[in-house]
């Protein structure tokens, strides 16, 4: 198989993971997108591998660490998303724009509905 | 002691005295009027000895470096010849006289103190200048002696004339000093030293590239500082200091520095003709146009200026046609003289409470209640119009007689037309002169009307040094010519002084027509003079202080004449004579206005543009760069809008520009 | 005395008011507790500006005045090799005149402020800052090494930022950051500049590089390093253009910092192009000697003319931003003198450096008083119509201020002269390959500057020593004479004017040696 | 076929296994100490990064390195030479400081976790400067940055720290795919990974993926300058920093810094010196922009905004990452030794960061808010803080009496000039005046007279973690509760172990003022 077939995969996935990354709202998503951002490169070094017949798979021993890595950031990726939505009631990442550099020194945010989150 | 010590002595011991009045000031009032008296007095005595010792010999030099300058360096340096240490007497002499008289005159001024010891540094300073042997040196005693004036005029700072006269004085002659200090480098550049000797010989040597744009440089400074022409406006008014400071500064040394300086260094003017011929016209102008506007002066100080610029006009139009003996024989006599009548006004203006002749006109026995003053202030008039046997006459008519020789194309390389400029210059002054000397007199002592109030008696050693100066004012003019007794051109370049018969008959007759014109004039007018005009210092009972009477009269006479310098007086025979040209003359022929308008408003209105220029130019571009990085740095913080999806896509779209540029750019 | 007691007395002088600053903040040990903790650290302050001053004669004393021009008391330690960066202290001709009047001015600030401390919080940090002041200027003029002399530049910035910003008058934070911003942003190009004139020619020793004569450098290193550095050096000893920080500086900085400021500080740029620019950027310099001095002229007309605007009647203007204008004019003299090029000039603008010191130094004394007894010194409100006669109400003061005018105006005989003619006569004869017409019209300009500057100085005495008979004999403002503690800050000052005046080669003496070797020989 | 078990140069690899063990010690350690002696865990940590530091001292005589290629070339991934040494000073020293300033809070805190924490990330950050292939560099890096993002997110209750926590999160997770694509695209060009042979392969690399090469170097060099916080990709730290505890958002000025520019100069300096030219003026650019951005957005900061004292600590740090990359630009034009300045500067900025931070722990413990106006004279309520603080203001501006923060500025300068880089030299000086304005402004702050000292700065109360996911306590700006003025008035013993932490920065600048070599004779070069 040449090697411009999983090239070419790999650039649509890690776009389409770019696209997820920065149009959905929820933060589980995006961190999906994420996810198959990564797994794009690791197709990437996959290929590159073959396609170098490299004899100590330098691309395949690094697509293993990507691999784990990606898991270990799933995992803190995922508390954090669910600390946020147990301080703020929403996983909605465009609402959580409480350190935005507010011009009026005093307040520091508007407090969130408790209502929604309860829903 | 040798002479140069002695020499080094005269300008020193008045410094001194200076010094110790300012320190002794307040603590010890007792010794005030001896330590301001009596440094000046040896000082004089001492310069009398100098002037024995050094004779008619030849040119005596010293000189120690004062410091290098990385060019030409400076130093301190004598030159003493015939024409210095007369000078110098004469400055000693005139010094020492107002000194006395200013102890009588200002006898209980509150800031004696600081005038005698700024009148003991103003001494100090003449004697510098007519020592010096170094430009440079010569030029602080210059510039000192300009701020002595200054402080002097300021001296009745109550009053507004006295305010505007002094920086008046100091800015024109600073104007003049402008000009006056690069004639002075262009001098030392192309004679590699400020030495005098070194700069005569390079002259005599043809050394200097262009001695006519230097000679003009030097003209300027010397027209500031000698009240010629273009720069004499601020003498009048200089009048507005007490009466021996004009006496002393305004008379007979100060504005004769200029007439020295150029009588020192005449071959350097020589070398140009058309120097010579700018100087012979400046000469002229300012002997006329004083001569006139004396006529039309009411105050009688301001008189006696206009007739001192007339008189330097004459100094300048010997030295024009080459002669400098003439020039220093004239300065020397006029100086003598012309201080006399400067004290004498100063006792007339005490006596009759008010300086205005035409208040004077209207008393009558004024001359009566102050003998000596009429008797010595005639004699100096007399002098003044060059009536033999006079001093005035015999200066004078050396003057006159330099002019028709230079006239008659008999003196080297002067051109025939300056002699003929300078001649008939100075036959129509001696008229003017004559005119305005005889109208002083009349007007002042020859008044009817009511007795004048008594304004207390005159302190004895004011009059006393009227009879001092009252003997060179005669004596001097012929002893000069008892070649036994003192030979006179010996000291000076050697040319006889001795007056000539034409000049003298042409000098007699002009005079005698000037004093019968005004003595007619006079009689003509003299019912007008019964109508009142004018008021008299209301002295109070106890004895007013001299100085306290003139400060007021000054004060007061623009407030009631209308006008500082003229009064409207139909009794004026002066007015009668010069008809229509009164008005312009009394104001001096309106120069003040001309160079308000010139100088002065220019340059406030540059002051005005600098100040918008710095307040809203550079102002904006200095707070401009401040706001430069403040708009940056809005734009970023509102860029941190806390929506984490913005950061995301800054940060991939920041990568794609990156790779973009990196990739292809490169 | 020999040269290692020397080299021990400069360390000393540069180092002794750093120890004193420390020490000012520390509690005052129980001997010296004095009257109260102010007075205490006050009086701190007088003494160790005061053996400043005594170390520093001794060292002019001690100065081999034979041979001005050879580097003496020079110590020369290796500091951060990492940049080529070493301890090199050393004074000649040039050096030691300004070393001594920073001595003495701090000294004459210390006595003052011990007497009349300005409003403003503790004078423990007031004490602190000038000493870490004083030992800012005296390094720069005793340094030897380019970065050295960056650094101590930038060590005067903070402590003058705080001396306006927390005793000044009026506006004083504004003008203070505006001081400070403006003063750095010079100060670092002139780095840049510095930093290139090392690196191509692989040293920072001024005496090194002094004696290379930019035979090193190329023609464009030169001429970019010289920019850089002049800019630096310009904006501190305002040239023309870069001058808008100095008023409002001096208008709100306290009497003891505009003394400082005025009489020490802008000398560390003249001081700066003379040490600097002459010797090690030789062509660049030539190059841009014209337009030096056009900017220098500028400068002279320029200040002058604005001095004349504040001191008209009826324009609100101040008197101590009057003479900072004066200031800037004086100041061009100095440039135009430097940008002559030759001996003469460059002595005349050494000696019109030191002679603007005293004599601005003197006059800034002179108007702090007039602002602690008037309370302002807005030239309408004190002198009104006919002016305030101070030679009435406080003769001694009013004499004193005249006697400052006059000195500032550039009587011969007073110190303010030579500086200026020689100057002017430089300019008269630059050195050559200078374009000689251009530099006669400056020196003409110039010498109609002296005129303009007399003209706006004696309006000034005009309008506050004289006056009507019925102000000299008002008596509702009580107005003290001036005091002894005064008296003893001032009469150095006086005393070293006239001195100065009457005996110049006093200082052309040290001058002229070392700046004819500076020059190249020439 | 040799023996399948590599041999390890265990003192060479010392800094970052002490690190590492330490954490796992503290975590098991945490189970059982008691509730009362948790403090000692801190004390413990501490104890361990001495003793890494001091594990450091044998491998100073020469290099060493291990985990190296036993076929051709023979390249090692781990290389112990000077630079790894300076930059694993940096980063344990960096540590040793935050932990100091994370004692005193520790009753807020679950101790066991933080420490676990902090210490894994100190190990990977201690791993970066020793990888020399492009895998290892990639692992360091996030062993770096996870254990970060949950630190970042460690108050649990507080709102603005999961908030931090979560952009933080994206936005390094991102950066690290784009960096790891470039990484991809880079093997692609030269089939290897180790730096050394990645220089060699691109030397030859065949014209078809000359482009893709290229492209690669370019996103490789994002992930690194994403945690040094070069211009573009900065948009996180001031978020971060305001919503992370104050000891974390320390320890990511520092030590977050040191990880990303060691990074970075080991892909520019040693991966990809044939595109020197590439490469040179990307990054001469972005630190122009980078610092810039920084002093400008710094100058407008509120003084009276909340948390206005971390967020201008966090912009004040984007600008020196500006000056932090002129040496690496400047490395592109004029050889590899000008890296050194780099260090230096980062030496001297990693002291005087860490202790204005500890200054601002210090007043925030009276005034949680720790806005700017708190600091308003403070010389009059802690002399020393406030002059030590104003110390290392002056330092990072650059201006005496910060003597080595001058030297360090002269230093950066100097590279620039020697490398040409005239234009770079005078924007960082507009740049250093820019910067003066905002550090002077807070240093006058420091020093003017408090305003009505009897009316305290309004203190907003800090939400207290109460148990449990109660409901989030209102932020009404009211006047201080009960409890908040007790604290107040409670703290104002300062701690040891925050009077240690600012002390050591102190006297460490103070030190290095005196005798700036110690500091700068790295700038001299020879470290790679």
């Amino acid at each position: 198989m040449h090697l411009v077939y999983p090239a070419v995969l790999s650039a649509l996935l890690f776009s389409v993971g770019l696209y997820g990354v920065l149009a959905r709202r929820n933060a589980i998503l995006v961190l999906m997108s994420l996810e198959v951002m990564l797994n794009a490169v690791n197709l990437n070094l996959v290929a590159f591998d073959v396609w170098l017949r490299d004899r100590l798979h330098a691309g395949q021993a690094l697509t293993l660490f990507v691999i784990v890595v990606a898991a270990a950031e799933i995992g803190i990726g995922l508390a954090i998303v669910l600390l946020v939505y147990r301080n703020r009631g929403t996983s909605d990442v465009d609402r959580l724009t409480d350190l935005a550099d507010s011009d009026d020194p005093s307040v520091v945010a508007a407090p969130e509905e408790k209502a929604e989150a309860a829903a | 002691m040798t002479v140069t010590t002695l020499a080094v002595l005269v300008p020193l011991l008045p410094f001194l005295g200076a010094a110790a009045a300012l320190f002794l000031g307040k603590r010890a009032p007792g010794f005030a009027q001896p330590v301001a008296v009596l440094p000046t007095a040896a000082a004089f005595v001492l310069a009398a000895i100098v002037a024995a010792r050094q004779g008619s010999g030849p040119a005596t030099d010293a000189a120690h470096r004062l410091t290098p300058t990385g060019s030409v360096p400076i130093d301190l340096a004598l030159h003493l010849d015939g024409f210095a240490v007369l000078i110098a007497v004469l400055v000693g002499l005139v010094a020492t006289c107002v000194q006395l008289y200013s102890t009588g005159y200002l006898r209980d001024d509150p800031r004696y103190v600081s005038y005698s010891a700024l009148v003991s540094l103003f001494t100090a300073a003449m004697f510098l200048v007519v020592y010096s042997g170094d430009l440079m040196v010569l030029l602080v005693g210059w510039e000192v002696m300009g701020i002595c004036s200054y402080f002097l005029v300021g001296h009745y700072w109550e009053t507004e004339a006295a305010r505007s006269a002094s920086i008046k004085a100091f800015l024109v002659t600073k104007l003049g000093d402008v000009p006056f200090l690069i004639g002075l480098f262009a001098l030392a550049t192309d004679a590699g030293t400020f030495r005098i000797n070194g700069i005569l010989t390079a002259a005599t040597h043809g050394e200097l590239h262009h001695p006519t744009l230097i000679a003009l440089l030097l003209l300027a400074g010397v027209a500031g500082k000698s009240a010629q022409f273009p720069l004499h406006t601020w003498l009048p008014d200089a009048m507005a200091g007490p009466t021996p400071v004009s006496a002393l500064i305004h008379a007979a040394t100060m504005v004769a520095a200029g007439i020295y300086f150029v009588a020192r260094l005449l071959p350097v003017f020589e070398t140009s003709s058309a120097a010579m011929a700018v100087l012979a016209a400046m000469a002229a102008i300012t002997m006329i146009g004083s001569g006139l506007a004396a006529l039309a002066q009411d105050d009688i100080k301001r008189v006696l200026a206009y007739s001192t610029i007339g008189q330097l006009g004459y100094m300048a139009g010997a030295l024009a046609v080459g002669d400098r003996s003439a020039a220093v024989f004239h300065l020397l006599s006029h100086g003598a003289f012309k201080a006399l009548l400067f004290l004498g006004a100063g006792v007339v203006i005490h006596s009759a409470g008010t300086n205005s002749l035409a208040a004077m006109s209207r008393m009558g026995d004024l001359g009566k209640r102050i003998p000596d003053a009429m008797w010595t202030m005639g004699i100096a008039l007399a002098a003044l119009a060059a009536l033999p046997p006079f001093s005035g006459f015999f200066s004078k008519e050396s003057v006159l007689r330099a002019a028709e020789h230079a006239a008659g194309g008999h003196t080297a390389h002067i051109p025939a037309a300056v002699g003929w400029t300078v001649l008939v210059a100075g036959l129509v002054t001696a008229v003017l002169t004559a005119g305005y000397a005889t109208r002083l007199f009349l007007l002042a002592f020859r008044g009817q009307g009511a007795t004048v109030a008594d304004h207390g008696r005159e302190p004895v050693v004011m009059n006393a040094v009227l009879w001092v100066l009252a003997i060179p004012t005669i004596g001097f003019g012929m002893i000069s010519l008892l070649p036994r007794v003192f030979d006179l051109p010996q000291w000076f370049d050697g040319e006889a002084l001795s007056p000539t018969l034409t000049t003298s008959v042409l000098g007699i007759g002009l005079a005698l027509v000037g004093i019968l014109a005004m003595y007619g004039a006079w009689q003509a007018t003299a019912t007008r003079r019964r109508v009142p005009i004018g008021a008299v210092v209301a002295a109070p009972p106890q004895d007013l202080e001299p100085a306290l009477v003139e400060e007021t009269a000054i004060d007061t006479h623009a407030k009631v004449y209308g006008d500082i310098a003229a009064a409207e007086d139909p009794g004026d025979p002066g007015r009668l004579l010069l008809g229509p040209l009164h008005r312009h003359a009394a104001h001096g022929f309106h120069l003040d206005a001309l160079y308000a308008a010139l100088f002065v408003r220019p340059v406030l209105a540059a002051a005005g543009l600098v100040r918008f220029l710095d307040r809203e130019v550079i102002e904006t571009y200095v707070s401009g760069t401040g706001a430069a990085p403040r708009l940056l740095g809005a734009a970023v913080r509102r860029a941190q809008t806390g929506n984490v999806q913005t950061y995301l896509s800054v940060l991939l779209a920041g990568s794609v520009v990156l790779a973009v540029l990196v990739a292809v750019g490169a | 005395m020999n040269d290692t007691v020397l080299q021990y007395l400069l360390a000393a002088v540069v180092v002794l008011p750093l120890l004193g600053a420390v020490g000012a903040l520390l509690p005052p040990p129980p001997g010296l507790r004095g009257k109260s903790p102010d007075q205490a650290v006050l009086r701190h302050g007088v003494t160790v500006s005061g053996v400043v001053l005594a170390l520093s004669i001794a060292l002019a004393a001690g100065f081999d005045h034979d041979h001005p021009a050879k580097m003496q008391a020079s110590t020369d330690i290796s500091w951060i090799p990492a940049l080529g960066i070493r301890i090199h202290l050393g004074i000649d001709g040039i050096s030691l005149p300004l070393l001594v009047l920073t001595a003495l001015l701090t000294f004459l600030c210390a006595v003052y402020s011990y007497f009349k401390m300005p409003a403003g919080p503790s004078p423990k940090a007031f004490v602190a800052l000038i000493l870490v002041l004083e030992s800012g200027t005296l390094a720069t003029f005793a340094v030897l090494d380019l970065i050295l002399f960056f650094l101590a530049f930038e060590l005067v910035l903070i402590p003058m930022y705080f001396l306006i910003a927390r005793w000044g008058g009026e506006g004083r934070e504004k003008s203070a950051l505006r001081f400070i911003l403006y003063t750095l942003l010079g100060s670092v190009v002139m780095l840049l500049g510095l930093l290139l004139i090392g690196i191509k020619a692989g040293t920072f020793d001024m005496v090194a590089l002094a004696t290379d004569n930019g035979s090193h450098l190329s023609h464009t290193t030169q001429l970019i390093a010289a920019l850089a550095i002049g800019l630096g050096l310009a904006v501190k000893a305002p040239m023309w253009p870069l001058h808008s920080w100095l008023p409002d500086a001096h208008t709100s900085a306290p009497t003891v910092g505009s003394v400082l400021l005025a009489g020490v500080l802008l000398k560390m740029g003249t001081y700066g192009f003379v040490r600097i620019l002459l010797p090690i950027t030789p062509e660049a310099t030539r190059t841009y000697a014209p337009y030096l001095a056009a900017f220098a002229v500028i400068g002279i007309i320029y200040g002058s003319l604005a001095c004349l605007a504040l001191a008209r009647q009826g324009t609100g203007g101040d008197l101590k931003r009057l003479i900072a204008y004066s200031s800037v004019g004086h100041m061009g003299f100095v440039l135009l003198g430097i940008a002559t090029l030759t001996p003469t000039g460059v002595n005349g603008a050494l000696f019109a450096n030191i002679a603007h010191g005293l004599i601005t130094g003197l006059l800034f004394f002179l108007v702090g008083s007039l602002k602690d007894r008037y309370g302002s010194t807005d030239l309408d409100r004190l002198a009104g119509q006919t002016g305030a006669a101070l030679y009435g109400r406080a003769p001694r003061l009013g004499g004193l201020l005249a006697f400052g005018a006059v000195a500032s105006l550039g009587l011969p005989g007073l110190a303010g002269f030579w500086g200026e003619m020689l100057a002017m006569f430089g300019a008269f004869k630059p050195a050559v390959g200078l374009h000689r017409g251009a530099y006669l019209t400056f020196t003409a300009i110039a010498a109609f500057g002296t005129l303009l500057t007399a003209a706006y100085l004696l309006v000034v005495v005009r309008r506050v020593c004289m006056g009507e008979r019925s102000t000299a004999e008002a008596t509702e403002p009580v107005l003290a004479d001036v005091q002894t503690y005064e008296f003893a800050a001032w009469t150095p000052l006086v005393a070293l004017t006239v001195i100065a005046g009457l005996w110049p080669a006093l200082l052309l003496g040290l001058t002229d040696p070392a700046v004819r070797t500076l020059l190249g020989g020439s | 076929m040799g023996t399948l078990v590599q041999s390890v140069d265990w003192i060479a690899i010392a800094p970052p296994v002490i690190a590492a063990a330490l954490a796992l010690i503290v975590l098991v350690a945490d189970l059982f100490v008691s509730e009362a002696r948790k403090p000692l865990l801190g004390w413990l940590t501490v104890g361990g990064l001495v003793l890494a530091g001091l594990s450091l001292i044998p491998l100073l005589d020469h290099d060493r390195s291990t985990f190296c290629l036993t076929t051709a070339g023979g390249d090692c991934s781990y290389v112990a030479d000077h630079f790894t040494l300076v930059i694993q000073l940096l980063v344990i020293g960096g540590a040793l400081l935050t932990a100091l300033l994370s004692i005193h809070i520790m009753d807020e805190l679950p101790a066991g976790e933080y420490w676990f924490l902090l210490l894994s990330s100190a190990s990977g950050a201690a791993l970066l400067p020793a990888s020399r292939d492009l895998a290892t560099l990639i692992i360091a890096l996030e062993v770096a940055s996870l254990p970060a993002f949950a630190l970042v997110g460690i108050k649990r209750g507080d709102r603005l720290s999961s908030e931090a926590a979560l952009k933080f999160f994206l936005s390094s997770v991102a950066a690290t795919a784009v960096t790891l694509l470039g990484v991809s695209f880079l093997y692609a060009a030269t089939g290897t990974l180790h730096l050394t042979a990645l220089a060699h392969g691109l030397t030859g690399v065949d014209p078809q993926l000359a482009t893709l090469a290229k492209a690669g170097a370019a996103l490789t060099i994002v992930g690194f300058a994403f945690k040094l916080a070069v211009a573009p990709f900065h948009f996180w730290v001031p978020d971060t920093y305001t919503g992370a505890p104050l000891p974390i958002a320390a320890y990511l000025s520092v030590v977050g810094k040191a990880a990303g520019f060691s990074g970075l100069i080991l892909i520019t300096v040693v991966a990809l010196k044939p595109y020197a030219d590439v490469w040179g003026p990307a990054v001469a650019v972005l630190a122009a922009l980078t610092m810039t951005v920084g002093n400008a957005a710094a100058l407008r900061q509120r003084p009276d905004a909340s948390r206005s004292a971390v967020r201008l600590l966090a912009w004040s740090s984007i600008g020196q990452a500006g000056y932090l990359l002129v040496p690496v630009a400047a490395a592109a034009y004029a050889g590899t030794d000008e890296i050194g300045t780099t260090i230096a500067y980062a030496l001297m900025y990693g002291a005087v960061n860490l202790g204005a931070f500890a200054v601002v722990a210090l007043v925030a413990r009276s005034a949680p808010d720790n806005r700017l106006t708190d600091y308003r004279g403070l010389y009059a309520r802690r002399p020393l803080a406030a002059l030590s603080m104003a110390f290392f203001l002056l330092c990072l501006a650059g201006l005496p009496p910060g003597i080595i923060g001058l030297f360090a500025k002269v230093a950066v300068f100097s590279s620039a000039v020697h490398a040409g880089l005239g234009w770079l030299a005078v924007i960082m000086a507009l740049n250093v005046v820019v910067a003066l304005v905002y550090y002077l402004r807070w240093t006058a702050l420091l020093f003017a007279k408090p305003e009505g000292a009897e009316a305290p700065a309004p203190a907003v109360t800090l939400p207290q973690p109460s148990a449990g996911g109660g409901p989030p306590p209102d932020f009404a700006g009211s006047t201080p509760t009960g409890e908040a003025r007790g604290r107040t008035s409670a703290s104002l013993r300062s701690p040891t172990s925050l009077t240690a932490a600012i002390a050591l920065s102190a006297v460490l600048g103070i030190a290095l003022s005196g005798a700036p070599q110690l500091v700068l004779r790295f700038a001299s070069g020879g470290l790679l």
